[in-house]
C-alpha cells in the first residue's frame, strides 16, 4: 500500500472560550486518505467539519494527535494541500482574474501563460466575461465559483474543499460537481470534501465521514461508497445501491442533529 | 456597450459635475468669507495688522516674492528637505512598520523604546541633530524624519495587525511565500491606513523642513519666515506660510491621485 | 574644522539681531574678501545654538554673547573670544504699558511677572542680577519667557507680564506703538550700564571661537578681528540710515524707517576697537555667578578672551 | 469545565509567562546595551559629555529633581497641559472625523483647508498661540491640540471611510438610527485606528506641551529643560527628557490597557 | 383587495462596470407582494436575485421603475423590511447575544428584556450555549443562524431572505424553515425568500418566480403554489401537485442555466 496522502491519528482540537474555559471541537479523529481518494465529512452544522480540514492544511496545529502528510508529520503548513475556504477568500483588491491567477504567479508562472490560464478557468466555471470585476461586484455564487477556480488551478497533490457549492443554484453545481470529477480522474488528487448535500457527497466520494454533533465530535459512521467509476452525475442516483447508502447515512445524520435540538 | 450616451452614465456624469461646482463654490464661499472678514477687520483696525497683517498686503508679498525668485531657491531647498524626509521617513516608517507588525516578538521588546522615542520633543533635540548632521540639508531631513516616520510606523503597524487573517491564510494555501504574502496581502490591505498617514506625514514633512530651518539655517523657507519674524514683518511671515500651504495643496493632489489610482477597488466600492 | 584656511564660516546667533550686525555688515561691506577671507554666515537664531554648532564643529567662529565663554569654561570647555563687537549689553528692564502702578525701581516690581527672553538667557541672567543688586531675594519676582520678537510684544502690550527685559529691535517696535512705554534701566547706554555695573563697559557680542581654532589659526582670527574693527569703525562714522541701505533687504525688514529708528538707538552699543575692556569680563562674571555651577567652577577670565589679535590701535 | 488546571490552559499559560519573561529580558539587554554603551563612551571621552552628558550624571540628576520636588510641580503642569491637548485634540479630531467620514459634501469642501492647517509650522506660529491665548496654559494646550486634532482626525476619517458597508448596512436595516449607526458600528470599527492614532497623539500631546512651554512660559518641564539649555546643562536636559519619557511610557500602558480592553474581540481573533 | 407589501413596477438597475460600461443586472421586474405571502424567487447562479432584495430593501435605487412598500414610493430606506443578508453581516466587536439582541436594542427595549428575548431566539436557532462568544469563534453555519435569529427578532413587516439557509445541513435546514414557517403563519408578515433549493422554495412558498440568466434578467416563470397550509414540511414533498410544480420549475430553471454554459 502507499502512503495515504492525509492521515490523522488520535486527533483533538480544543479552542479557547470568551470565559476561559477550554471548548474541544473535534476528538479522537482517525482518518486516512489514500492518495488519489475522494472523501466527503457530513455532519451537523458547528460539529467540527471546518476545524478538521483547518488542522489537515496546517492552519491549525492539534491539540493532541497527529497529522502525517504523505508519509511526514505536518508542522507549519502543509504544502501538499489545497484549500478552498468556506469563508469569502478572495483578496478584494484584485480583480477576479489576478485573483485566480494568483497561485500560478506566486509559483514563477509568466505573468502572461497565467493570465491565459485563468481566463480559462473562469470560463469553466461560468465567469467568462466577468475576468475584470473586482469581487464585490460579483453575486455571491459568482465569488464563490472564482475560489473554486483560484484553488483548482494550482493542482495541488490534496484539495480541501470546504462547502464549495453550497451558494449555487442546483443546475450550476451539477456543471462544477462535473468539471471536480473531471480533474480528479484525469489526476492523482485526493479529495477531502465538506458537503451538507448528503446527495453530493454520495455521488462524488469513495467514502463519507459522519462526524456528531459537538462538543468534542468524534467520527461515528463511516460509509464506503462502491459505486462504479467513472460516474455520471445525471445518473448516478438511480444506480442501485445509491438509495441504500443514502438511507443509511440520512438516518444517522438524523439522529445527531436532533440532539442538538433535544432541548428546544 | 461602448456608446457613451447611455442615459446612467449620462446623468451620473451631470451629477458628478454639478456636485464638483457645489463644492468649488462652497470652498471658494469659505475663503472668500475668512480672507475677506480678515481685511476687513485689518482696514478697520478690528484685527491688529502688528501680529496678523492683511490678506491683501501677504498675496502682494507672495506674488513678489515669487515674481522676483525671492522666494523659488529657498522653496527648492525646503522642498528637497520635505521630499527626503517624507521618504525616508515613509520607507523606514512603513518597514519597520510590516517588521513588527509582523513578529510580534519584535514588537513587544521594541514597544516601549518607540513609545519613548516619540515622546521626545524634537525642538529640543536641534543642537543634537545640528552636532550630528550638521548645518545643512540633512539636519533638517532629519527633523522632518522624526516625525514622519512615528506617524507611518503606527499606522502600518496597526494595519499589518488588522489585516484579515483569512486573506493571508488563503495566499499561503495557494503557495505564497512571506515576500508574497507582504506584496498581495500585506501592502495592499495597510494601503488605505497608510495614505491615511501620508497626508499627515506631508504636512510634517513640511512642517519638519520648516522648523529645521527656522532654528539654523542659511536658506529655505523658514530661513526666511524667520528672518521676517526677526525684523517684525509679519507680513513676510505670513506671506512665507501662504506659499508653503499652497505648495502643501499641489503635493496633496498629487498624493491623492496616486491613492485614487491605487485605490481604485475601494472608492468604488462605495459608489452605488 | 574646513581645511582650506582661508574659507571659513561663521555662525550668527540671529542675523536679524542688531546686536550681531557687524558680523553681516562685514559681509556687505566686502571687508572680509579684503583681508583675504572667503566667509560664510549661518544664521543659528541663537546664541546658543551658534554655540552648540560650534562645538560640534559646523562653525568655525561664533558671533555671539561673551557670556558663553564663561559658561562654557564651567563646563569644561575652552572657548575664546577675540574681537569685542559690542560694548553694551543692548537689554533694558521695559516696564508694560498696562502697568498702571508706578514703578521707579525694581524694588517696585516685586511679586510682578517679568518677562525674559528665555530661562538661562543673557536676559534672564541679567534680571537675576538686578534683583540681588536692589537686594532682593531671585525669588521675589516670577520669571516669565516670553521670546524676543513679537511674542515678547504682545505680552507687553497685554499685560501678560508687568515688565520685561527686552532686547532691540523688540524694544523700538514696543515703544513705536506705545510711545509712552517706560524704561525702567536702560543698558542700551552707557550711563545705564554704568549705574548697574559701575563700570561704562559691559561686553556683550564678541567673535569667539575653540581655544585650540584661535591658537592653530591665529592668522585667521588676525584678519577676522582685523575686518570687523574696520567695520566697528565704519559704522561709528555712518548715519543709521546709512548703515541700513548697506544692510541685506530681508534683514532691514519692511518697515525700513524703524529699522533706522532702532539702529539709532543701538549705534552707541557697538564698540569701537573691538577691545574687550577687562572690568566689564569681570562684571560678566558676576552677573553670571548667580548660576551655582558657574560660581562654584573657579573660572580663569585671562582665558576666555584675548586682545592680541586686534589690529594695533 | 471550571477546572482551571486543564492541560491547555496550563501549558498556555506557562508560555505566556516565559515569552514575558524574554520580552523584559530582551528590554532590559537593550537598555544595558545602549546605556552602558553611552555611559562607557562618556566616560573614555568618545562621546562628548557636553552634548551628550552621562547616563549616571542624568539619572543622578533626575532623580534628584524627582526627590526634592524641584520637578514635581512642573511636571504637573506639563501633564495638565499634555492632558487638555491630548483629551481635546482627540475629541475634536474624532468628531470632526466622524462628521466628515459620513458626510462626503462636507469632507470635499474641507478638505483642502484642513491639509493646509495641518501645513503650518506651529513653532512659527507660537506668537500667534500667545496672542490668543496668553502666556498660562491655554497657549500650551493649544500648541498640542493642533498637533494631536490632526492625527486623530486622519485616523478617524480613513477609519471611517473604511467601514465595511455591510455591516452598516445590516444595521440600518435593523432599525438603527445614524447615532446608532455611530455606537454600534462605526466607532468600534473605527477604535483600531483611532488607538493607533492616539499611541501617536500621546507622545505629541506631550511634545506639543513641552515645545509650548520651550517657547515661552514660567514654568513646566519644557520650560525646566529650556533653562537647562540656556546654561548649557545637557544633563538637566537629559533628565527633563528622561522624566518625560518615564511618564510617557506610564501613559502609554494604560491607552494599552483600555485598548486591550475594547479590543478584545479582536486580540482574540490572533490568538489562535 | 389589501395594498400589496411591495411591489415592483418595471425596475431595471444597472451597474457601472470597471471598463465604464453599463451592465444590466435586472430589467422590467413587476412584482407584487401581498402582505402576508410567501414569496420565493429562484434562478441561477449571478442573475440578480440579490440585486432584486436590495432594489426592495431601499439600499439600491433603481435606475429605472418604481418601488412601493405599502401603497407608498420607497425612499431611501423600506422602514417595513428586515433583510438577512447573503454576506455575513454580524458585528464582529459584539458577543452573539449582544448581536442578536441589536435590533431590539435599538428600538429602546430595556438591556434585560432585549437579553432575555435574544437568548431565547438563540435557542430557538439551536444556540443555547454559545450566547457569549464573538462571531469569529463559531462555525460558518452558527453564523448564519445567528444571523437568522437576529433578523427575525425585530418582527418586520416584510422579511427579505437572501440564501438564509445554505450553509445548513439537511437536517437542521428543516429544523429552521419549520421555525420560519411558524413564525410567518402566527404573523401577517410577507416574505420575499431566495434560494437555491428548489424543494425549499416549493415547499414554503404561496409563489416561485423564476429569473433568466444575466445579463439583463428579468422575471421569465411565475408558479403558484397551491398546496394547502398548514404544510408539514416533513410531507410536503409527497403531497399530490408538488412534482409537478417541481418538475416544470426545474425544466425550466435549467434552460436558463444551460445557457450561461453554452459556449464552453
Ligand atoms: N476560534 C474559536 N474559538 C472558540 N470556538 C471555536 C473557534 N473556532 C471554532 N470554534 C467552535 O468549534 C466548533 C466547530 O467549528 P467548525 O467551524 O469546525 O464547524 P463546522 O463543522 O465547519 O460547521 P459549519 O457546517 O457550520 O461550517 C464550533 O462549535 C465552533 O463554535
Ligand atoms: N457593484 C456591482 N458592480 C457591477 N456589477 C455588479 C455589482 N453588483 C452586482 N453586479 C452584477 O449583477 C449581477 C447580479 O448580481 P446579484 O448579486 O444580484 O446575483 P444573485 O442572483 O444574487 O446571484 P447569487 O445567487 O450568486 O447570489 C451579477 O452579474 C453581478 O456581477
Ligand atoms: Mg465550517
Ligand atoms: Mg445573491
Amino acid at each position: 500500500m502507499t502512503t495515504p496522502s492525509v492521515e490523522l491519528k488520535s486527533v483533538r482540537r480544543d479552542f479557547v472560550t470568551p470565559s476561559g474555559d477550554t471548548y474541544p471541537a473535534v476528538r479522537d479523529i482517525n482518518l486516512v486518505i489514500p492518495a488519489g481518494t475522494f472523501v466527503s465529512i457530513v455532519g451537523p452544522t458547528g460539529c467540527g467539519k471546518s476545524t478538521i480540514l483547518n488542522v489537515v492544511a496546517g492552519l491549525l496545529p492539534p491539540t493532541e494527535g497527529q497529522v502525517m502528510s504523505f508519509g511526514k508529520p505536518v508542522s507549519g503548513l502543509n504544502a501538499h494541500t489545497g484549500y478552498m475556504f468556506q469563508q469569502e477568500t478572495l483578496l478584494p483588491w484584485k480583480t477576479i482574474v489576478d485573483n485566480v491567477r494568483l497561485g500560478l504567479t506566486m509559483r514563477g508562472v509568466s505573468s502572461k501563460a497565467a493570465k491565459r490560464d485563468a481566463r480559462s478557468w473562469l470560463k469553466r466555471v461560468g465567469l467568462a466575461g466577468f475576468e475584470d470585476r473586482y469581487p464585490h461586484q460579483l453575486s455571491g455564487g459568482m465569488r464563490k465559483r472564482a475560489s473554486i477556480a483560484q484553488t483548482l488551478i494550482t493542482g495541488p497533490e490534496v484539495l480541501l474543499m470546504d462547502e464549495p457549492f453550497s451558494a449555487l443554484d442546483v443546475q450550476t453545481r451539477q456543471v462544477m460537481e462535473n468539471e471536480l470529477l473531471q480533474l480528479w480522474q484525469d489526476s492523482n488528487t485526493s479529495v477531502l470534501f465538506i458537503t451538507h448535500d448528503l446527495d453530493e457527497a454520495i455521488a462524488l466520494s469513495d467514502e463519507v465521514l459522519l462526524l456528531s454533533s459537538g462538543p468534542g465530535s468524534s467520527i461515528i459512521g463511516r460509509f464506503d461508497v462502491e459505486l462504479p467509476r467513472p460516474r455520471d452525475l445525471m445518473t448516478v442516483r438511480d444506480q442501485p445501491g445509491f438509495t441504500e447508502i443514502y438511507t443509511k447515512v440520512w438516518s444517522q445524520l438524523r439522529q445527531e442533529v436532533m440532539k442538538t435540538y433535544a432541548a428546544i | 456597450m461602448q456608446q457613451s450616451d447611455l442615459p446612467v452614465r449620462r446623468t451620473a456624469r451631470a451629477r458628478a459635475r454639478r456636485r464638483r461646482w457645489i463644492v468649488h463654490s462652497l470652498q471658494v464661499a469659505i475663503a472668500v468669507v475668512i480672507l475677506g472678514g480678515w481685511q476687513l477687520g485689518s482696514n478697520t483696525g478690528f484685527v491688529d495688522s502688528f501680529f496678523f497683517s492683511k490678506p491683501s498686503d501677504i498675496a502682494a508679498r507672495a506674488y513678489d516674492w515669487i515674481k522676483t525668485g525671492y522666494i523659488l531657491d529657498d522653496l527648492a531647498v525646503t522642498l528637497q528637505e520635505a521630499f527626503y524626509a517624507f521618504v525616508l521617513g515613509s520607507l523606514a516608517g512603513g518597514a519597520v512598520g510590516f517588521l513588527l507588525g509582523r513578529v510580534r516578538l519584535l514588537a513587544e521588546v521594541f514597544d516601549p523604546y518607540i513609545k519613548m522615542l516619540n515622546a521626545l520633543p524634537r525642538v529640543v533635540l536641534a543642537p543634537i541633530f545640528l552636532l550630528w548632521f550638521g548645518l545643512g540639508i540633512s539636519s533638517k531631513v532629519a527633523f522632518g524624519f522624526t516625525l514622519v516616520f512615528f506617524i507611518v510606523f503606527f499606522s502600518t503597524f496597526q494595519g499589518v495587525r488588522n489585516v484579515d487573517r483569512i486573506l493571508v491564510d488563503n495566499v499561503r494555501m495557494l503557495g505564497g511565500k512571506r515576500r508574497h504574502v507582504l506584496r498581495h496581502v500585506l501592502i495592499p490591505s495597510t494601503a488605505t491606513w497608510i495614505f491615511s498617514s501620508l497626508h499627515v506625514s506631508v504636512g510634517f514633512a513640511i512642517v519638519g523642513a520648516v522648523v529645521g530651518e527656522y532654528l539654523g539655517a542659511s536658506q529655505g523657507v523658514g530661513y526666511r519666515i524667520a528672518q521676517s519674524e526677526g525684523t517684525f514683518d509679519t507680513t513676510g511671515v505670513f506671506a512665507g506660510m501662504t506659499i508653503l500651504t499652497l505648495v502643501v495643496l499641489v503635493i496633496d493632489l498629487a498624493v491623492n491621485r496616486i491613492e485614487r489610482r491605487l485605490l481604485r477597488w475601494k472608492l468604488d466600492e462605495h459608489m452605488t | 574644522a574646513k581645511s582650506d584656511s582661508s574659507k571659513l564660516t561663521i555662525g550668527v546667533g540671529g542675523q536679524s539681531s542688531l546686536v550681531y550686525l557687524p558680523t553681516t555688515l562685514a559681509a556687505q561691506l566686502g571687508y572680509y574678501q579684503q583681508v583675504g577671507l572667503e566667509v560664510t554666515l549661518q544664521d543659528l537664531q541663537a546664541g546658543s545654538k551658534a554655540l552648540t554648532a560650534l562645538l560640534g564643529g559646523s562653525v568655525d567662529v561664533t558671533s555671539g554673547y561673551y557670556d558663553h565663554t564663561i559658561q562654557t569654561q564651567a563646563k569644561g570647555k575652552s572657548i575664546e573670544s577675540f574681537v569685542t563687537m559690542l560694548k553694551l549689553p543692548g537689554i533694558a528692564l521695559v516696564i508694560s504699558p498696562q502697568e498702571h502702578k508706578q514703578i521707579s525701581s525694581i524694588s517696585d516690581l516685586k511679586g510682578a511677572k517679568i518677562g525674559v527672553t528665555a530661562p538661562g538667557s543673557s536676559t534672564d541672567f541679567f534680571l537675576n542680577y538686578l534683583l540681588k543688586w536692589a537686594g532682593l531675594s531671585a525669588d521675589a519676582v516670577s520669571h516669565q519667557a516670553i521670546g524676543s520678537g513679537s511674542t515678547a510684544v504682545a505680552a507687553m502690550e497685554q499685560g501678560t507680564v508687568d515688565a520685561a527685559v527686552m532686547i532691540d529691535p523688540a524694544i523700538s517696535e514696543l515703544l513705536k506703538r506705545q510711545p509712552d512705554t517706560k524704561i525702567l534701566y536702560d543698558l542700551r547706554t552707557a550711563d545705564g550700564v554704568q549705574k548697574i555695573y559701575g563700570t561704562p563697559q559691559y561686553p556683550a557680542a564678541v567673535l569667539y571661537s575653540t581655544s585650540s581654532w584661535v591658537k592653530e589659526h591665529a592668522a585667521i582670527a588676525k584678519k577676522l578681528a582685523a575686518a570687523i574693527v574696520k567695520t566697528l569703525q565704519w559704522i561709528n562714522t555712518h548715519s543709521a540710515a546709512e548703515i541700513a541701505a548697506k544692510m541685506p533687504a530681508s534683514l532691514v525688514g519692511a518697515d525700513k524707517n524703524l529699522y533706522i529708528k532702532a539702529l539709532s538707538a543701538a549705534k552707541p552699543t557697538y564698540s569701537l576697537d573691538g577691545k574687550m575692556p577687562p572690568e566689564g569680563a569681570s562684571e560678566v562674571l558676576k552677573v553670571l555667578s548667580s548660576d551655582p555651577a558657574i560660581a562654584k567652577a573657579n573660572i580663569n577670565l585671562a582665558a576666555t578672551y584675548t586682545n592680541s589679535l586686534l589690529p594695533p590701535s
